[in-house]
């Protein structure tokens, strides 16, 4: 193998591991020496783009790397694995962590720096290990790793409503991970293994799987926040500080739901007696489409709105669940286009956020129907919370019109009008909500306000995630076989 | 069984009483100091006699040795720990029982 | 005797229950930490029961022990804000109550079923042990065969302290002095405390103990400290205080980017070993068979030159 | 039979703990709620393991320390975040804020 040969010094090389442990010795550092904190900060978020692509070269062409992690590998050792699907959320995560990162470094003060740089990189690491984890345990430590870094972040601005935001916050992730480890425990004791590769082979139709589907499912969707468990997501997401509620928003939620897609595709989907379950998630998300656009078009609150809109958006995320191919097992195409809204609701989510931030930097406020002419007085935000809106709107020519476009052709073709309506009525709601708020960027208010200065930096990259939503919808075929990859290859690990 | 373990074995069933006592003090006592009364009999001497019982058994000195440590130990924590709750009590003006 | 056993079984389940219940229920706050407490002992007795001493150990100085001083102090501090800690007694309500159990009869099934023949991995880590360096099974679980979660779970308890350093805790303030009593205690008491930590990690090795209950021995010596007033120099509480909390996890990351550093050549000893070992060998669809351009590769090309 | 009692018991722990943490309003009571959901888990992760006659399986007891260290973690963080609540609004309690403090002036 002359070719596996040259490409073996690149692909050699630890990239997963660093990736992990970059972040998680610099927020170690970070925490050490509170002076030096932002220099790593900042060196460390830039540091994932060019690690993510060191491991991009080095899992093309094959069907995931493994790695056994001190050498012992499954069933008594961990497991790190890197295929395309983490690759999907690791490459979310590199991007709009460096965009918050950079945006972050202008929005807070010296005396928060110094916490928010330490609590990120814990954040970061704890996300990047989520990722890479192929091991069920772990897994459940990391997703402890990054709830208690999350509630730290989000009460972060202190204030009563960040805090008890926070509190809310930390109770549901606490119950959702214990939930999980509960179904852990099942699955452990059924089949003797944490691993998924083997999990996939051992794993049979029986009570405790049934049983750990469910509580799994459950402890996952309400760190998801689906509907009916969204309770506590606009709460700590609106009160948090602007940076943190897209991190909140574009990464955390979109970690638990990683889980629950590689649950689903590598281990429940194939038993077959799981498409109750699926129909059940499906509907939820229907739930959380209407319920949370209807919520996000009555807020008076530019970040409340945003947060509400999240809740919707999640919903999309669930409609591939009841999608099901000919021979019974997830239907290919629904979860391609599930993946590219992932990616796409990111990058649009936390330039919406990011772009509240700046409202709320500038008036002072985020009261909707205060906004004060800021489309002359800040054109680079306005054109941010626009392009990211057109997204999540669902509205061509952006990443979120391909990924919507896609989950309704899949849709369509297994004649799924209700999923179909409820797509198109929550595309016209989203559309209301976020044309509301632009229409009030145009109006003078009633009273005016004592405007601040927003630094640039914070303008330009808000409008430069926002930039990339949009690319994202301009040259689909360029990613798309990544992502059809990302699908296939779990759903096919599963049926070997 | 042997004598030794009939030794042990009545030095076991002594501690249970004391700490049986002990325990029904606690519950059925007027006040804090008498109560506080009550629970140390059955930390010191009960916990004394469990230990020793549990030596005779154990058949081996680094054992034993160490079961009397835990005892000194109990000794000196319950000693202090009795002493600071009377005098919280105390400090907050909780009234010594009279008939 | 197994009579005996069986009833001790029972009685100890149902007062855990039992204390559980109290410690939710009872409308005095304090009184509850103190039955939790107490619910934490039982704990540890179960966990002796269920031939777990490791765990048993963990429990009772970190769950019962930490855990308990943190809340009685929470407590305490709670009081002293002004904020009204007297609710009005919750109510019962029966939705939830009926849905909860429903739910929870349906857990007990499925975990009853899983009793007969529960699977495990007590065969593997017996047949590695050798490898691991210790012998105690459980410490080579925690520190060799899942050390990575051992790191990571290092990394939750520096974050945790960071988070609450970040929400700028009010410093305790200084309450009216302990007394003599408590202070001499004090001094008699931590050199043992140090002792007993570091016999801990010491035994851990081959016996039950270990890190994590020698350094939760360590936090109750320090708590012990704080209740007898003793605070840090403020000259101790900057830099060096930092300095003291980050050194263990700082530590263990070096390992690990060691770990990383040298790992082609790790990865391909553990592929070559692991064949002998792993019953999943036997499953030709598992990871092992269909990976590893990346780590087997450099193994071998240097065996090729 | 030991298995059965304590694994049944885990259960009954559980459904405790998800009772206390949605009825009960007092932040304190809800975090000993969540420490007693957790025990209640561990309890079954591992009385599951054991078989008898046989030596228990190892792996869930270092899972179940690792747990515990990362409640103890998740409790300290929520205890501070408790009185900060207090501090705030004078209730240790997730009250919702009532109407006209959902547009705060900033």
């Amino acid at each position: 193998m002359p070719e596996g040969v040259s490409l073996s010094a690149l692909a050699a090389l630890p990239w997963d591991a660093v990736l992990i442990l970059l972040p998680l010795t610099g927020a170690v550092a970070a925490g050490l020496w509170p002076r030096s904190a932002r220099p790593i900060g900042l060196l460390v978020s830039a540091g994932g783009i060019p690690i993510l692509v060191g491991l991009g070269t080095a899992v093309a062409g094959t069907d995931g790397l493994h790695h056994a992690v001190g050498g012992w590998g499954a069933p008594l050792g961990i497991e790190l694995r890197a295929d395309a699907l983490s690759l999907v959320f690791l490459a979310t995560t590199a991007l709009v962590g460096l965009g918050v990162a950079l945006y972050a470094d202008s929005y807070f003060e010296p005396t928060l720096a110094r916490w928010f740089w330490p609590l990120w990189l814990f954040l970061l690491g704890a996300l990047n290990a989520l990722f890479l984890s192929a091991d069920l345990f772990n897994l459940y430590v990391t997703l402890e790793l990054m709830g208690l870094a999350a509630v730290a972040l989000t009460a972060l601005g202190g204030g009563r409503a960040a805090l008890t935001g926070a509190m809310r916050y930390l109770l549901a992730t606490l119950l959702g991970s214990l939930v999980y480890l509960l179904g852990v425990a099942l699955l452990y004791h059924a089949t003797g293994t944490l691993d998924f590769g083997l999990l996939g082979q051992r794993l049979e139709a029986g009570p405790a799987s049934r049983t750990a589907l469910g509580l799994m499912g459950a402890g996952l969707a309400l760190k998801t926040a689906l509907f009916p468990f969204h309770f506590w997501l606009p709460p700590a997401h609106a009160s948090a500080p602007a940076p943190v509620s897209a991190l909140l928003s574009a990464l955390v939620v979109k970690a638990s739901f990683y889980i629950l897609v590689r649950l689903w595709l590598e281990l429940f989907a194939p038993l077959a007696a799981t498409a109750a379950t699926g129909q059940v998630l499906g509907l939820l998300g229907m739930a959380a489409i209407l319920w949370g656009s209807w919520q996000a078009l009555r807020q008076p609150r530019v970040k409340l709105l945003v947060a509400y809109s999240t809740v919707a958006q999640i919903g999309y995320l669930f409609l591939a669940f009841p999608l099901l191919s000919a021979a019974g097992l997830p239907d290919a195409a629904a979860w391609r286009a599930v993946l590219w809204l992932v990616l796409a609701h990111a990058l649009a989510k936390a330039a919406m956020f990011l772009a509240a931030g700046n409202l709320l930097r500038f008036g002072g406020h985020d009261r909707i129907t205060d906004l004060d002419c800021v489309a002359q007085r800040l054109p680079l935000t306005v054109a941010a919370f626009a392009l990211a809106g057109v997204s999540i709107a669902g509205l061509p020519p952006t990443g979120g019109f391909i990924g919507k476009w896609l989950l309704l052709e899949a849709a369509l073709l297994q004649g799924r009008w209700d999923l179909v309506t409820v797509m198109l009525l929550g595309g016209l709601l989203a559309a209301g909500y976020v044309f509301k708020v632009v229409g009030h960027f145009f109006t003078p208010a009633a009273t005016r306000h004592e405007a601040q200065r927003v630094p640039a930096r914070m303008e330009w990259t808000a409008l430069g995630l926002a930039v990339l939503a949009l690319l994202l919808g301009l040259a689909p075929g360029i990613l798309l076989p990544w992502f059809d990859s990302a699908v296939v290859m779990p759903m096919a690990g599963a049926r070997q | 069984m042997t004598g030794p373990d009939y030794l042990s074995a009545l030095l076991l069933l002594a501690g249970a009483l004391f700490f049986l006592a002990g325990t029904l003090g606690l519950l059925r006592f007027p006040d804090v100091y008498t109560r506080l009364h009550a629970l140390t009999k059955a930390d010191n001497v009960g916990l004394g006699l469990i230990v020793l019982g549990l030596a005779l058994q154990s058949g081996s000195w680094l054992v034993a040795g160490k079961l009397v440590l835990i005892w000194l130990l109990v000794l000196l924590a319950g000693a202090s720990v009795a002493h600071l709750i009377a005098r919280g009590a105390r400090q907050r003006g909780i009234p010594e029982w009279r008939r | 005797m197994n009579l005996l056993q069986t009833g001790f079984d029972g009685l100890l389940a149902l007062g855990l229950i039992w204390l559980a219940w109290r410690a939710l229920a009872c409308p005095d706050l304090f009184r509850g930490i103190v039955l939790f407490i107490a619910f934490g002992l039982l704990m540890a007795l179960a966990w002796v029961r269920l031939e777990a001493p490791d765990v048993a150990l963990a429990e009772a100085a970190i769950g019962a022990g930490l855990t308990g001083a943190l809340l009685l102090a929470a407590l305490a501090r709670l009081n002293r804000t002004a904020a009204a800690q007297t609710l009005p007694r919750e109510a019962w309500r029966s939705g939830p109550a009926l849905l909860l159990v429903l739910a929870g009869a349906g857990l007990g099934l499925a975990v009853l079923s899983l009793i007969p023949e529960p699977a495990g991995l007590q065969a593997q880590v017996a047949a590695e042990l050798g490898r691991s360096g210790v012998s105690n099974p459980v410490t080579a679980v925690l520190l060799n065969f899942r050390g990575y979660d051992t790191l990571l779970e290092l990394l939750v308890l520096l974050l945790a302290l960071l988070a609450a350093w970040s929400l700028d805790a009010d410093p305790p303030r200084r309450e009216a002095p302990a007394g003599a009593v408590l202070d001499m205690l004090l001094r008699l008491l931590l050199p043992v405390l140090v002792l007993a930590a570091a016999y801990l990690l010491w035994a851990g090795a081959h016996a039950p103990g270990g890190a994590f209950q020698a350094g939760a021995v360590l936090g109750a010596a320090g708590v012990l400290a704080l209740l007898a007033g003793w605070r840090l120099q403020p000259h101790l509480t900057g830099t060096p205080l930092r300095l003291a909390v980050t050194i263990g996890p700082g530590g263990f990351l070096l390992v690990a980017w060691a770990f990383a550093a040298g790992r082609p050549a790790a990865a391909g000893i553990s592929a070559g070993t692991r064949r002998r070992s792993d019953p999943a060998d036997r499953d030709p669809g598992h990871p092992v068979h269909r990976r590893h351009p990346g780590s087997a590769v450099p193994g071998l090309a240097a065996r090729r030159r | 039979m030991t298995a059965a009692f304590y694994a049944l018991a885990g259960v009954a722990l559980v459904v405790l703990g998800l009772y206390g943490l949605s009825v009960q309003a007092h932040l304190l009571r809800k975090l000993l709620a969540v420490n007693i959901l957790g025990s209640g888990v561990f309890l079954v992760l591992v009385s599951l393991g054991g078989q008898p006659g046989a030596a228990p399986d190892p792996v869930p007891h270092a899972m179940v320390i690792t747990g515990i260290v990362v409640a103890v973690s998740a409790t300290a963080l929520g205890l501070v975040l408790m009185l900060k609540v207090a501090a705030a609004s004078g209730r240790p309690t997730l009250d919702d804020a009532p109407k006209e403090d959902r547009c705060p002036k900033e």
